[in-house]
C-alpha cells in the first residue's frame, strides 16, 4: 500500500509546477492568452527542456519511459499553473504514436516529440458529440484521409497530427495537401483548438481496433480530469488568498463565515477529488478492468467540479473576478475548456453508466 | 384571485393603443433621434411616461398606478416606441435630486436628464470599497470656491460617454465612517478625468475606472448638505413598482432553453429525450413559473396597499438562482459549443449555441453585480427574516 | 390584476391556522402523532365547525360553493400548523362526489362530509406508482369491486371511500364485505395511510372517463404541493425563531453568519413556491390549459422544496430537532408523506415533460 | 503509486488467518461470552488487538503499524471473530487515563474496560452547551472526601448500561469559561443519578438525558488537575489510525443503491434505464471512488510519515454529504416505502424498500452528530485553509 507519489514523482510533479507559475506568474500565461496563437514559444521550449514531451516516451526514443499517471501529475501541475500551450497534444500524440505506430512511425516521430523538436496533437473528436473511437467517421483509404475534425488543438501549429479514423489513427504531417482549418474565437486562450476538414490528405496509416484506439481517449480524459483537478485547487488557493487579504468593513473578508464556509464547501469539493483522477490514471496504467469506466467518471465529475469550482471562484472574488485583467477568469475558461472537451460530463457519466451494466 | 387586468385597464390600454397608432412611428422624420424625443414630448405630455415626475421639471405628474405604468411599456414595446430613457440619470440621480437637491440643481439638471440631453454616470464604488461602500476613500477638499477631488472609481458604467458624474466622496476626513461624505456633481469633460474602460470577462467593455486627479467643481455643486453624502445617497423616491418586468427575461431564457433541448443532440436522439434533461428542465420550469406567479402576487398586494411580506427582499437572489440552473443546464446541452466565447456582435458556428456562454457567463456577472449574492443574504436573513446583526458586522451601516 | 386574496380567502385562511396552531400547540397534534389511530376527534369535529368539510361543496348541500384554490389556502394552513386528521381525503371524496357523483350521492353524502358528520377518503394509487386514472387496474363489475388499493388515508375510519377503478370512480361503505385493511407503521403519524385490498367488495359506480377521473388526482397534488407550502414555511419560521433564542458561544446563534446565510437561502426556496401553488390551484379552478401540467410541476416542485427543507430544519436545531420529542420530526415525516404521497416528484416532472409535449 | 500491500503484509495475513484457524470459533464451549473473552485474551497475547495499550495494563503493546492493524480487522471480520470492544471508554476514557490518570487510576479502570468488564459513558454535553461545550453548567462541589455534583448531562450513549461514566463539571465557578472545568469519574449505580432514554426521530433510543442530583464521587476520582479538566478532555493518545476503514460503510451503501435503481421500477421500466437515475449515480459513485482512494492516499502518506494536507479535516463532511446524495436518490426510488418507518427490527413490506428509511434520517443524524457540519465548515475554513477566526466567534475555544 503506497497510493502515494514516489520521491521521483513528487519532484516531477514540483519540478514543472514551480517552473510554469514561475513563467506563468511572469508572463507567459498572460501573453499566451493575449496572442492570435496561443503559443509562447520560450514557455514551451522551457517545459520541453523539462522532458516533459518525453515523460511517457520509451527511453530508447530520448523518454522516461514512465505512464499516464507521470502525465497526469504532469498535466494537474500545468492545470495548476494554468500553463499555456499544446501539451495535452502533445503527450496523446506521443502515446499514440507508441501504441499504435509502425517501427518507422516511431523512429520518426517519437525522439522528436519527447524532445519537443516537433509539436504534435490528436483530432479526434467529430461534429455531433461523435468522440469515441466506434463513432469517428474519417475515413483512410488508399493513402489519403477524408473527413472532419473537431476540438484539434493547435492544428496549425502542430508538425504531426494523430487522426482518429474508422479502423484506427491516421498521421498527417504539417504541410500535407488538402487540409483546411478553421480557427475559433475560444474561451481558453491558452489552449487553442480549432475545425480541420480533409479532402484526399496524403496519411500514414497506424491500424487500431476501436477497442484500442478508445484507449487513447481514455487516456486524454484522464488528462483532462488531471489538469481540470489541477485547476480547481488553484481557484480554491486563489479564492482562498483573496479572502485573506481583501478587506472589506474593517478587515479581511475571508472572517466572515459565510464565505468561510462556502470555500469550504469548495474544498470538499475539489480535494477528495484528487483520489479519484489519480486513481483514473493508475487503473489506465495497470489495465484494470474499471479503467476505462474510472476514465469516463473522472473526466465528468472532474468537469463539473472545476466548473462549479470556477463559478464560486469567481463569486468569491467579487467584481474584480469577472475582469478580463484580474487571472481568475483565465482559469474560469479552462474549466469551460475542461467542461467541454471530448464531451459534457453527462455523456461520460452514460457512457460509464453503459460500460456498468446499468 | 384574478389574473386579468380588468376592464378599467382594458380600456386604457385601447387608449394608450390610439395615441400609438396616431403618433408612432412618425409619420415622415428623416432624423430618428428628433422623431424619438419629439414622440417622447407628446408622450409627456399624454401622461405616459416619467409618471412621476413632476411637471415643472419635464415629468407627466401621474397619480401612481404600476398597472398602467405597465399597460404602457407593454404596449410601446409592441410597436417599439421610444419609452423611457434609461440609466444612472434618469433611475438614480433624478430621484435623488427631486427629494434632496436645490431648486437650482433640479431646474438645471433634471429636465434635460430626462431628454437625454444630459448623460450621467455614478461615481460610488471604488477598487477598495465594494460591498463595504462606505469605506470610499476620493477626496474632496474645498479650495475657494471649487471643490478638488482626487481618488478612483470603479465599475463605472457609462463614464466614457457622460457628460457628468455623481460621485460620493469623503470631504471630512475626521468624522466617522458614515459621517463624512459628500454627494458632488461633476463635469466628465476635464483634464482631471481620464477614463479607462474595463473589459470583462465576456470580452464586453460595459464598465469603466475612472481616475480622478485634481478634478474640479463648483463650490455649490453639491447635493443635500456637506458630509451627509451618504444619507444622500440612500434617498430613493417611490414610484411606480411593477415587479412583473423583471420576471420576462428569464421567462424567454426558459423558452429558448426548452428549444435549445430539443435541438441538441444526445447520442443521436434529441438531448430533450434524455430523462435527466427532462428533469431538469421541469426543475427549471416550476422555478420560472413561481417567480412569475409570485411576482403577480407582489404587484397585487403592492396595489391593494398589502404587505407581501419576505418575497420582495428575495427576488434578487431568486432571478440569481435560477440564472444559475440554466446556464448549467445549457453548458451541458450545447456540446462543443461551450468551448468558444459568446459572438460579439458577429456570426458563429452553424447552430450559433455560443450564444449560451452569454449566459454562462452573465448568470456570474448578475450574481455579482447590484449586491453580490452574499450581501443579498445578509438582507434577507436580517431585514427579512429578522436575524440579529453580528458583531463583526455590525459597523456595514444600511447592510446593503 | 387581482393575485391575492380576497378579504374573505384571507380570514378563512387565518380562521384555519389559527384554529389548527392553537390547538394543535396544545396537544391535539402531538396526541394524535402518539395515538394508535392518529385521528383526534375533538380536533377534527372542530375543524369540520369551521366548515372546512364543506369548503368545495355546493351551498344546497350545506357547502361554500368555493373552489380547490380555497381547499388548498385551507391546506396550507393546515400543513403549517401540522395538523393531524383525514383533511385530505374528506375534501377530495366531496370533490369527487360532486362531480362524478349521481344526484341519490350527492344527496346522501355531500351534506354529511361538508358538515363532518361523515368522513370521507379516496382510494387512487395502486402498487408500481400506478396513480393515474388510465393506470388503475381496480375493476367494478355488476356492482361488485375488486383490486388493491395503496395509501388510503384513514381507511378503517372513513365512512365513505372513493375508489378509483377503471372508467371511473366506486363508491364504498364503512362496513361493505369483502375489504381487507393493512395498517401501516406509516412515518407521518398525523395522516394515517393503509393498503386496502376489495374482493368483491359492493360498491356504487361513479363513471367517468380517465382523463375525467384524472382532475381528481390533480386535484390531491394541487393540495399536497399546498400542505407541504405550508410546512416547509412553518420549518422555515421554526428554524429562525431556534436561530434567535438558542444561545452558543455567548449569543444567539442566529448571529452567525453561515447559519444566516443557510436560513436565507432556505427563505429563498421555500417563499417564491407560494406562488406556483396558487397559480396551480388558480389553473385547476380555471379549467386552464395548463391546469393538469402546472399541478404536477408544483407537486413536484414543493414535495422537493419541503423534504430538502425539512432537512436543512433539522441540521439547523442539531440534536435536539432529531428527537422524537421536538415538534420538528413531525413536519419532517409530514414532509416524507408529501414527497412520496400520489409519487415522488421525478414522476410528476416526468408526467408534465410529456404533457408539454417535450 | 501502488494500491497493494505487498509481500510482508500478505505474509502477515496468513499468520492471522493460522492464528484464527486455530482458535476461531472455539472448540466447544457453551458459554458465548466466556469463549469471546478466553478468544480476545489470546488474541491480545499474541499482539492483535488493543496494539497500542502497554502490556501493563492489559494492551499488547505493539510498534504502530496502520496496515498490520488493517489486516487484522479484515481478517477477524471475515470469520467473525470477536475484535477490539468499542465505545466510549476504549477510544476515549482509556487514552486519557494513559495520559493524564493517575497510576492507580490507570491500574484499576483500563484493563477492566479493556475486556468489557466496565462500561462506561460519556458526560460532555448538555442541553445548553451543544457546539459550544465549554459554556457547561453542571456543578461539582468538593465537600469533605467527595465531589457532589449537580447538573444535566443529554446525548449519552448507552446511560442506561453504563457502571460509570466519565464526566467534565464545572468545579471553580469564579475561574474563566475554559478553565473552571474538572474531568471527573462518577459511579452511574446511585440515587442521584437518573437516566432517561431519549426517542430519536428514527424511533431507536441510543441516546439518554442524565439527570444529576447530588450525585457523589470520591476527592480522587479526578482525571489531571482540579480546573484542568477542559485540557484533559482535548487528550488523545496517538495511535493507529485507519482513514480507510469509514469508507466501507459508503461503498456497501452505494452498492445497495445500485441494486435498488435495478429493482425499482419507473413507468414499467427499471428505474436504472431512466437516464436521470443513471446520471444521479454515477454523479454519486464519483463521490464514492474520490473518497476511497482518497483515504487510500492518505494513509499511504501517513504511513509514510508524510501530511497528506487538506484532506484529514474534510473528511466527515465529505462523508456527511455524499450521505445526503445517497439518501435523496433512495427517497426518489423507494416510492411508497418513503411514507413508512424505517423497520425496528422486524419485517415489512414485500420489497422491504423502507430500509432505506433509515438512511434518509440517518444521512441527517450523521450530519449533526460527533460536530454538526457547520462546526465542520468552521475547522475546514480555519485549520484547513488557514481563513481568520471571525471576531464574534472568537470565544469558542478550540473551535471544533
Amino acid at each position: 500500500m503506497r497510493f502515494r507519489l514516489s520521491d521521483d514523482q513528487a519532484a516531477l510533479q514540483d519540478a514543472v509546477r514551480d517552473y510554469a507559475l514561475r513563467e506563468g506568474d511572469a508572463g507567459a500565461r498572460r501573453r499566451a492568452f493575449e496572442s492570435d496563437t496561443g503559443f509562447d514559444a520560450d514557455f514551451w521550449s522551457g517545459l520541453m527542456d523539462l522532458g516533459v514531451g518525453g515523460l511517457a516516451c520509451p527511453e530508447d526514443a530520448g523518454g522516461l519511459g514512465l505512464g499516464v499517471t507521470d502525465l497526469a501529475l504532469a498535466a494537474e501541475a500545468l492545470g495548476y499553473a494554468g500553463a499555456p500551450g499544446p501539451f495535452l497534444g502533445q503527450v496523446l500524440a506521443a502515446l499514440a504514436i507508441d501504441r499504435f505506430g509502425s517501427p518507422a512511425q516511431k523512429d520518426r516521430w517519437l525522439p522528436a516529440l519527447a524532445t519537443g523538436q516537433a509539436i504534435g496533437t490528436v483530432a479526434l473528436a467529430e461534429a455531433g458529440d461523435r468522440v469515441r473511437a466506434a463513432d469517428w467517421t474519417a475515413r483512410l483509404e488508399g493513402g489519403r484521409l477524408s473527413g472532419e475534425k473537431r476540438q484539434v488543438l493547435y492544428p496549425e501549429l502542430a508538425d504531426i497530427t494523430v487522426v482518429g479514423v474508422a479502423g484506427g489513427f491516421a498521421l498527417v504531417e504539417k504541410d500535407a495537401a488538402g487540409q483546411t482549418f478553421e480557427a475559433l474565437d475560444v474561451a481558453d486562450r491558452t489552449r487553442r483548438i480549432g475545425h480541420v476538414a480533409y479532402a484526399e490528405t496524403p496519411a500514414d496509416a497506424m491500424p487500431a481496433e476501436a477497442d484500442a484506439a478508445e484507449a487513447l481517449v481514455d487516456a486524454a480524459l484522464v488528462l483532462t480530469a488531471a489538469d481540470a483537478f489541477g485547476g480547481a485547487r488553484r481557484l480554491l488557493d486563489m479564492s482562498v488568498d483573496y479572502a485573506k487579504t481583501r478587506e472589506q468593513f474593517g478587515g479581511p473578508i475571508g472572517r466572515f463565515q459565510g464565505l468561510k464556509h462556502q470555500l469550504a464547501n469548495m474544498a470538499v469539493e475539489v480535494e477528495p477529488a484528487r483520489g479519484l483522477y489519480w486513481y483514473a490514471a493508475y487503473a489506465f496504467d495497470h489495465g484494470a478492468p474499471d479503467a476505462r469506466r474510472v476514465a469516463a467518471l473522472a473526466k465528468a465529475h472532474l468537469g463539473d467540479v472545476y466548473m462549479q469550482t470556477a463559478r464560486a471562484a469567481v463569486e468569491a472574488h467579487g467584481g474584480i473576478g469577472y475582469t478580463w485583467e484580474y487571472d481568475a477568469q483565465i482559469w474560469f475558461k479552462r474549466a469551460m475548456f475542461d467542461f467541454a472537451y471530448l464531451g459534457a460530463p453527462s455523456r461520460h457519466r452514460e457512457h460509464a453508466a453503459r460500460l456498468a451494466g446499468w | 384571485m384574478d389574473l386579468e387586468l380588468g376592464s378599467e385597464y382594458e380600456a386604457f390600454r385601447q387608449e394608450v393603443a390610439a395615441f400609438l397608432a396616431a403618433h408612432w412611428p412618425p409619420a415622415k422624420e428623416t432624423d430618428a433621434r428628433a422623431a424619438a424625443s419629439a414622440f417622447r414630448e407628446r408622450a409627456v405630455a399624454r401622461g405616459y411616461l416619467y409618471r412621476s415626475i413632476p411637471k415643472a421639471y419635464g415629468g407627466s405628474e401621474q397619480a401612481p398606478d404600476p398597472l398602467k405604468g405597465r399597460v404602457i411599456r407593454e404596449e410601446f414595446a409592441r410597436v417599439g416606441a421610444p419609452g423611457e430613457l434609461q440609466g444612472p440619470g434618469v433611475s438614480m440621480l433624478v430621484p435623488t435630486l427631486l427629494a434632496c437637491g436645490a431648486d437650482w440643481q433640479k431646474e438645471r439638471f433634471v429636465a434635460p436628464t430626462l431628454r437625454g440631453e444630459i448623460v450621467w454616470c455614478q461615481g460610488y464604488s471604488e477598487p477598495g470599497a465594494g460591498s463595504d461602500l462606505a469605506s470610499l476613500r476620493t477626496r474632496g477638499a474645498l479650495e475657494g470656491e471649487s471643490w478638488v477631488i482626487s481618488g478612483q472609481k470603479v465599475w463605472t458604467t457609462m463614464a466614457h460617454l457622460a457628460d457628468y458624474m455623481f460621485i460620493l466622496v469623503r470631504t471630512e476626513p475626521d468624522a466617522a465612517k458614515h459621517d463624512g461624505i459628500s454627494y458632488l456633481l461633476l463635469d466628465m469633460k476635464q483634464p482631471g478625468v481620464t477614463v479607462r474602460p474595463l473589459k470583462q470577462m465576456t470580452g464586453g467593455r460595459e464598465f469603466n475606472e475612472v481616475f480622478l486627479d485634481g478634478a474640479r467643481t463648483p463650490k455649490d455643486w453639491i447635493v443635500g448638505e456637506r458630509g451627509r453624502g451618504w444619507q444622500v445617497s440612500r434617498t430613493t423616491l417611490k414610484h411606480e413598482r411593477d415587479t412583473v418586468g423583471g420576471q420576462s427575461r428569464t421567462e424567454d431564457m426558459f423558452g429558448k432553453l426548452v428549444e435549445l433541448a430539443k435541438d441538441a443532440q444526445r447520442e443521436g436522439q434529441p438531448a430533450l429525450a434524455s430523462g435527466d434533461v427532462r428533469q431538469e428542465l421541469a426543475r427549471i420550469e416550476a422555478y420560472v413559473l413561481a417567480q412569475r406567479y409570485s411576482a403577480y402576487r407582489q404587484m397585487s398586494m403592492d396595489l391593494a396597499g398589502q404587505d407581501a411580506g419576505l418575497i420582495g427582499v428575495l427576488n434578487k437572489l431568486n432571478g440569481t438562482m435560477i440564472g444559475h440552473h440554466i446556464a448549467n443546464l445549457a453548458q451541458d446541452l450545447i456540446g462543443d459549443a461551450a468551448l468558444l466565447m459568446p459572438p460579439q456582435g458577429r456570426g458563429g458556428n452553424r447552430r450559433g449555441d455560443e450564444k449560451w456562454v452569454n449566459q454562462i457567463m452573465g448568470s456570474l456577472g448578475v450574481a455579482i453585480a447590484g449586491g453580490a449574492s452574499n450581501i443579498q443574504r445578509n438582507v434577507i436573513a436580517e431585514r427579512g427574516l429578522g436575524l440579529p446583526r453580528d458583531g463583526a458586522e455590525g459597523q456595514k451601516g444600511t447592510g446593503a
